[in-house]
């Protein structure tokens, strides 16, 4: 099979195609995803292809979108749903954590939920605070749902199937930054990613920086010119998914640096970073040089004129908490 | 809601109001149909059904065991061997002849109230004792509260336990099949109280949109906890909603199994027409809310006396001796079997174990998580050690 | 949406409908109030409104002047001066008309096209653009999206961005002035796509039951982003959603402002008398959905013709023509004035300072909390040490 | 002013009548909360004495009466809303978190919210996994909203009254266990409790043991135990607002201590013990001996047959953590 350039959202486009192609049950659903493809165009060309009984335009209903498609993944489908931003997610929160998430464990295991909720997420794009949100940690509590968030063109393809074929409710994370800004070469083999499993994205020795989604390629940017400019080895790790995440990926790289900084764009207070410290501190205490220390948004609303730049973390404020968990003394 | 006091926002301070409460006896003006009335008689509304004798027997028969579930499961919550009841008194012409009226393999996602439905479909009267119980090798493993019902094997969806949730999950399932291609029917049973949420109004604009197989069936007993059905909403009916959605709905006399039956098996007919249906039907909660409720605090005795001369069981039975099916030996015997089954239910469900605690792990996922399998390890070293 | 093409699930393969796209040339049988036709006659349905000439005259130039902002704020957008751009044409005439039809000291809640309710409240031109572009000293310090407008000083309440949620905040705090007793009314904004959600139904009931004095105005547009209007709901109309929840509603031309300003104008009065109102108006989004939308992708050009033939500002100026209240050099004038005072605004706004990061973290809570106040440190140390 | 014995239930209900009685602008409302005092009769007797215009019985809609509430407290009336159970709260997601908390901050300023978010948690009364909800920690995240959680009558009546004074929206955590199982004296004074302020339930040297709700009340009793058999000195911590949380209360036990066992009923990922694990190994890493250990449910939902004993952690884990702490070993 011969590699295609597609972007993170054909990518997106080609996984959903490759699995509405090859199972009949898969069906795709939200506001606007049909005759137009989407606001992003993520779905384009899909309402074409496969018909409009299985890539469906909603109305304008997100808690009636997801709820639906409980149903519709309760007598066997295998819906996907399109959020059209993760910040209208809300409405829909009852559903995906105490419906979809339940209905296996509440029927003793008689029901079950395959269904995949599409959010996309994160800052970027001047959107103001309904439009760059990064809203995953929400759904980590009580974890009855996976959460696998792709940062390249091949995750994005890749994890679009593995959630689409995975027998229980997945979120899939979208980076909205990277739909158009990211290409790259790809087969499009319809192999699934694994879920669960962090990519080493660099290897180094110093220290630990863990990250996810977008940011993970300003942490790249980050540990070049570090390991140019001041020698500091810089080892990064991309979740890719945050239940389960990878805690043998992560304790591996801890162990060895003994120091670990998390990145994330979601707010601070217990983003998912909190969860990653407590943890780490927990099994890792021994080897720790420094506390583990945390990259992420204040816990204030996305503010749109100045959020890109100043609300958001960005390079230079991920290099800082290198250079500063370097420097650590007790 | 037409016919009944106007307690709304404002109740009626007290007593001094003969009658008015129950709109059945006047059930023409309020749009209500009926193929019988209080004493069993036709009334030449709707017609009456084509049931044969035997149909009819094992219709009044349910309703009577599952009478009889409801009085035992109120003695034993009150005696502290069940820990939660939520009667049903009152409201068993409507599920159990809903369900008659659907096919075996059509599903049915149910509330609270509705134990016939997994008793005509085949449960063993064993098996809901253990799920009141909470027992292990109940369908649900007794991880759920007591009376909410269900068995995939029994195409019978259990409820979600937030009011109205389900109804979405009816309609999408029901969705499902008809994009699948299959022939299922869908059935779904929710209260008046349940029609004030979101997901009652996302389900049944997808309903007038898609149009899927789905009949929904609002169970208006008019109460929803404390709150009169007249306080729910400012509508006069709770059918006449679908008209927002472009679905078709009709009232009819939910203490009248008859009536039931020959509505909802229209409206399952028509569902495979494209024509889902809201059906309202008018009945009313003859108990308590639930075991930890408290009537006295919000409705008048005489009200609770109105609705009890309409009576499913009494109105049903009347109409078995007009029409030489039934008499006193039968009704008997009937109640005494009644008995002697649910005992020895009672008996073999509460003897059965209660689930292990490493049972609350399974089921989350397909496959455990490593997080979970950690928790779990760590949680029965705990119970472990502590023992 | 009678009298719409009924292009839901499946949409009409492209071209060759001639007509039948715009139902204002049909309207009564619609059921769609109107005052003027497409040549600004009077068409004998609903009465003309007794508005003096200065007023008309002031309607006329605020939809003139808000059409101005949106081919202003469409050019800016394009050439990359304004991020985002929500365009408005076509809609003049509903949110102008109706806000006058309110007094001053009644609160709106509005959405994101309806510019015209804080110019007429008296917010200053440089003010809305400073809100475009994002800059400090406008009342939301440049922290939301272009065209997110409000203002407290104006009773003007900005919108939440989720489209619909304001609907029961609307509703609520209608019910918490007639609580408090005071004589505020309420007017919300909201789309055809808004009716969806579960707020609409939420504040629809809790309207019904409790009165509270609100004008509910559906701006049916017939779009929801791509999403045509005869797909958000099978319902026949939107008013007629009222029903279900017994809201007094009624359907106009939202292209005629003389049918909106009366329409909304009775609805206030009876507000007041305890009877909420959901008004449906009738129009049509002439623009993009937003400056990221392709409309070529979903609709057919014929249907943007036919409806612009209907453009409330034509209707309008015809009408005062007509009277003899307007020309063609006071036309020229208004124009010049418009655009002259654009480009003073513009220049102005622009010039102004983008916020400081230290003001993202204001407004919070009334007092901050220790949490923010860290944060707030160590953002702006790390900031600090970037520059 | 005399001291009445009272309650927990009756504590709430003095507290929301103090303030009924004392500012016009303060209003209930909720399913079932007037004629009938609500299903628990917190409010009793409330509509009777306030009138139904201000103590309001409300269709069966959770986000409908908390987006009205929404709306009443925009145009500057003080709504107090029950959920009826917190595991109804989900509905009412989008407009606590998104609409509540981001009007003040969305506007510039110009508008707030003040209201009360009546959020009855906690299990122990064999209620299944609805009904036995501890959700505050959804409500964390972003923290645009105070959380108190009384487990006290004192704390009971203190904190109604303080949130209902605040000038934003509070979602008050109430220990349905403790309703009508716990009572003591209290002077009905109208005096409100201090917000952001832990109480040291018990001070001691060995082991800081952070918690909140009603399992305060087996950590206490697990401390004497301790005392009495192994001379271990437990330290308690009641933090009582987990936003804002007192950091300085905090410290200070566990720089003393250098040992810290987080305690409760919610589930363990990102549970409130993760963002607390997260902070205090930052902030006091040079004083721990030993790693911060979180006790928490597991990840799933409360069990109905065995939940109260076997899923709620219990004096018997509680323990175990403390002795698992003492005899940390690197
Ligand atoms: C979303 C939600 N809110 C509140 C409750 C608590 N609750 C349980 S039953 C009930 C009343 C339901 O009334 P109705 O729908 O009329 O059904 P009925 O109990 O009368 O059969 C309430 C408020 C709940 N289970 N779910
Ligand atoms: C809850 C929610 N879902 C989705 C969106 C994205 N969105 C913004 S505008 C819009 C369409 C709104 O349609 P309508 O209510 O008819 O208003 P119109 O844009 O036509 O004025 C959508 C889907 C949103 N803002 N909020
Ligand atoms: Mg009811
Ligand atoms: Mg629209």
């Amino acid at each position: 099979m011969k590699a295609r350039r597609l972007n993170v959202m054909e990518a997106l486009n080609a996984g959903m195609a490759h699995e509405l192609e090859s199972d009949a049950d898969v069906v795709l659903m939200g506001e606007d995803v049909g005759r137009a493809g989407g606001i992003f165009r993520t779905t384009s060309g899909l309402q074409q292809r496969f018909g409009s009984a299985r890539v469906i335009d909603t109305p304008l209903d997100e808690k009636g979108i997801v709820a639906h498609a409980v149903g519709m993944a309760l007598y066997g489908l295998r819906p996907i749903v399109e959020i059209q931003f993760s910040g209208f997610i809300h409405d829909a929160f009852e559903h995906i954590m105490f419906c979809a998430t339940r209905y296996r464990w509440a029927s003793g295991g008689q029901y079950s939920c395959p269904m995949v909720i599409r959010s996309p997420s994160y800052g970027g794009i001047k959107g103001g605070f309904w439009h760059s949100q990064s809203c995953e940690a929400y759904f980590v509590h009580q974890g009855g749902i996976k959460i696998l968030t792709p940062a390249t063109v091949d995750d994005a393809y890749r994890m679009m199937i593995a959630a689409i074929r995975d027998p229980d409710p997945v979120l899939l994370v979208e980076p909205v930054p990277l739909y158009r800004a990211l290409s790259d070469e790809i087969v499009l083999d319809g192999q699934a990613a694994e879920i669960g499993r962090a990519e080493v994205v660099r290897a180094g020795q110093d220290v630990s920086v863990l990250t996810y989604g977008p940011i993970r390629h300003q942490v790249a940017k980050v540990a070049d010119d570090l390991a140019a400019q001041t020698g500091i080895d810089v080892e990064i790790i991309d979740l890719r998914c945050l239940i389960p995440y990878d805690i043998g990926c992560i304790l591996d790289s801890v162990t060895k640096t003994g120091r670990a900084v998390i990145v994330h764009e979601a707010p601070l207070s217990l983003g998912f970073g909190a969860e990653l410290a407590a943890v780490i501190q927990e099994k890792a205490f021994g080897y720790l040089h420094t506390p583990v220390l945390r990259v992420a948004a204040p816990d204030v609303p996305y503010h749109f004129s100045i959020g890109d730049e100043c609300y958001r973390p960005d390079a230079g404020r991920i290099r800082i908490a290198i250079e500063r968990i370097m420097e650590f003394e007790h | 809601m037409a016919g009944k006091r106007k307690s709304g926002k404002k109740p009626a301070a007290g007593g001094g109001r003969a009658g008015g409460y129950c709109p059945l006896g006047d059930a023409v003006r309020a749009g209500i149909r009926q193929v019988i009335d209080a004493q069993g008689r036709l009334t030449g509304d709707l017609p009456e059904p084509d049931l044969d004798r035997d149909t009819l027997i094992r219709l009044y028969e349910m309703m009577v065991l599952v009478r009889a579930i409801d009085e035992r499961g109120w003695v034993l919550q009150r005696s502290g061997r069940v820990e939660f009841w939520i009667p049903h008194k009152g409201l068993e012409a409507v599920h159990i002849a809903a369900t008659m009226a659907f096919a075996r393999n059509d599903w049915i996602f149910l509330g609270y109230r509705h134990p016939g439905a997994l008793l005509l479909r085949g449960a063993a009267l064993v098996q809901l004792f253990a799920q009141f119980f909470g027992r292990r090798d109940e369908p649900f493993k007794g991880r759920r509260l007591p009376t909410l019902m269900g068995d995939r094997r029994l195409n019978v969806v259990p409820m979600t336990t937030q009011v109205g949730s389900y109804i979405p999950h009816a309609c999408g399932a029901a969705w499902g099949a008809k994009i699948k291609g299959d022939d299922t029917r869908f059935l779904t049973f929710f209260g008046d109280g349940a029609t004030s949420r979101g997901e009652f109004h996302s389900a049944l604009n997808f309903a007038g949109i898609f149009k899927p197989p789905v009949v929904f069936i609002c169970e208006n007993n008019g109460w929803a906890v404390t709150t009169p059905a007249s306080a729910q909403t400012a509508s006069r009916t709770f059918a006449q909603k679908g008209d927002a959605y472009a679905v078709r709905n009709l009232r009819v006399d939910g203490n009248d199994p008859l009536a039931v039956y020959a509505a909802a098996r229209e409206a399952r007919d028509l569902a495979a027409k494209e024509a889902p249906s809201l059906i309202e039907a008018v009945t009313y909660r003859l108990g308590f809310h639930t075991s930890s409720d408290n009537p006295d605090l919000y409705r008048e005795p005489e009200e609770v006396e109105e609705w009890a001369a309409w009576d499913p069981l009494i109105r049903t039975c009347k109409y078995l001796e007009r029409k030489g099916y039934w008499g006193k030996r039968q009704e008997a015997d009937l109640w005494t079997r009644c008995t002697r089954d649910i005992d020895a239910a009672v008996e073999q469900a509460e003897a059965m174990p209660l689930p292990d605690p490493a049972s609350m792990f399974d089921d989350t996922f397909e496959q455990m998580t490593w997080m979970l399998e950690e928790q779990k390890a760590a949680l029965l070293g705990d119970l472990e050690r502590c023992s």
